[in-house]
């Protein structure tokens, strides 16, 4: 079944972004398709390369980042959330003349019509709120 | 710093050619910032422009091309909402390049 | 026919309370992270009115991370591949938080 | 784009201004409205009060939602359900409101959730 994955919460403050992580790997696991994880609201916290969890915690964007590298995951940031809460590609700091930038490759921000384009051809949507 | 130069006085755009200060706006603003899009405003630029800047006062937000189509044909007639017509006037991407003359906030890199 | 998960405790939002009144026969609930606590004997009198119809799951790991033994039996416990085998059997998943 | 349709329900369950919530939700609608997807808002639990007459956000510098949500209708959003009980709760009418809604008890919640596709809340 092809599934698309929305997470709303950042990572430390709510579950949410765990529970989605523990979640898509059991959908790989049972050999679904993973047609997108969108992140949006404080979710796009999960894509800043810049978080610093202890070593004795998870790095969730760093997981995130890896399982999408493994299987080759669409990983999407909505750019309109991102750029207002401060995470920014090399881009949009270009555009918007910032001096640094800290999204998490293979992490990209685009528009929310990935979240309806998503909606439009997979099977499920699983929300992951805060 | 980018500036563009209005009645002789410099004003501050982004690299983008956006206005920095959107209170810097006014219909000689509107003239350079069309200039530098390579358009040359005529009246028929500046019902749409209206148009375009009376719906951001209304609902505080930037139109998509269909509500904006939308709006032009309930103020300025059938034969002007058409997304054509709006093409002939902002070629391109007509919400986008009208906003940025207007001098409505620059768009996130949406959709 | 929809899957419900809720992840709030019965007070902490309306998650659990805006669900339950929005519920069709045949639908499904499971509670995940705080909605586990739901679950608490103490809360059963929340469940009593729900259709047969309805069952009822919670998320093992949740409940064991925080300590949850001797739960409502109505809710059967299940892992996150009997969460994802959930999300298929039912037409769609409706999160409330 | 695909001439797939997929219908969506956005549930709204969250008062505006002190979270992103409502403004999130307002987002994605209007983004569905462009893809020409099927789409139906329903405002329930505190999310009614984004409904209220005579907001004005000046001076807690935000935008005004009440103006945004007119705009539904320029973007031809016209489905809009409001659960009937969280107006009663909180002491409002219908005709407080100024959009053209749609009321709906608890089985008429249960069937909207029924008859859409995908059902993403806010």
């Amino acid at each position: 079944m092809i599934f698309s994955i929305v997470v709303t919460g950042a990572p430390y403050s709510s579950q949410a972004a765990d529970s989605a992580l523990r979640y898509c790997k059991s959908l790989l696991k049972l050999e679904h398709q993973i047609h997108r994880i969108f992140f949006y609201a404080d979710g796009v916290h999960n894509a800043s390369e810049l978080a610093v969890p202890p070593q004795d915690e998870t790095n969730i964007p760093s997981e995130w980042a890896q399982l999408a590298e493994q299987h080759k995951l669409d990983i999407v940031v909505c750019i309109a959330a991102a750029v207002r809460r401060g995470v920014l590609d090399e881009n949009e700091a270009g555009r918007y003349e910032k001096s640094s930038h800290n999204l998490t490759l293979p992490f990209v921000l685009s528009g929310l019509g990935q979240l309806v384009e998503a909606g439009i051809v997979s099977d499920r949507v699983v929300t992951f709120g805060a | 710093m980018a500036e563009i130069l209005i009645n002789d006085q410099p004003v501050p755009v982004d690299p983008e050619g956006f206005l920095r200060n959107l209170d810097d706006w006014t219909p000689e603003a509107a003239e350079q910032l069309a200039l530098q899009e390579g358009v040359q405003l005529t009246e028929a630029h500046w019902e749409i422009l209206t148009v375009l800047r009376q719906f951001y006062q209304t609902f505080e937000m930037s139109p998509a091309m269909r509500p904006l189509v939308k709006a032009v044909a309930a103020e300025l007639g059938p034969d002007k909402g058409k997304s054509i017509y709006l093409m002939s006037l902002f070629p391109g991407s007509p919400a986008k390049l009208a906003s940025k003359i207007a001098g409505l906030p620059k768009p996130t890199n949406c959709l | 026919m929809t899957l419900h998960t809720i992840n709030k405790t019965p007070t902490e939002s309306s998650a659990l309370n805006n669900c339950l009144a929005s519920l069709s026969d045949g639908d499904a609930l499971l509670l995940i992270e705080n909605g586990v606590y739901a679950a608490m004997p103490g809360y059963a009198e929340l469940f009593t009115r729900l259709p047969a119809s309805i069952q009822c799951y919670l998320l093992g790991e949740d409940s064991s991370a925080r300590g949850l033994n001797d739960l409502n039996p109505d809710f059967r416990s299940i892992d996150y591949d009997g969460f994802v085998e959930l999300s298929c059997r039912y037409n769609k998943v409706v999160s409330w938080f | 784009m695909s001439d797939t349709k997929k219908s969506f329900l956005i549930i709204n369950r969250k008062a505006p201004y002190g979270c992103s919530a409502a403004r999130d939700a307002l987002d994605v609608a209007l983004t569905i409205s462009v893809f020409e997807q099927p789409l139906s808002l329903l405002f329930m639990d505190d999310a009614v009060l984004q409904l209220l007459p005579a907001q004005n956000p000046a001076g807690i510098g935000q935008k005004n939602l009440s103006a945004n949500l007119a705009m539904l209708e320029m973007y031809d959003i016209d489905q809009l359900h409001v659960c009937s009980e969280a107006l009663q709760q909180r002491g409002l009418r219908a005709e407080d409101i100024e959009l053209n809604i749609n009321l709906l008890d608890r089985s008429g919640i249960a069937t909207l959730i029924k008859q859409h596709d995908q059902v993403l809340s806010f």
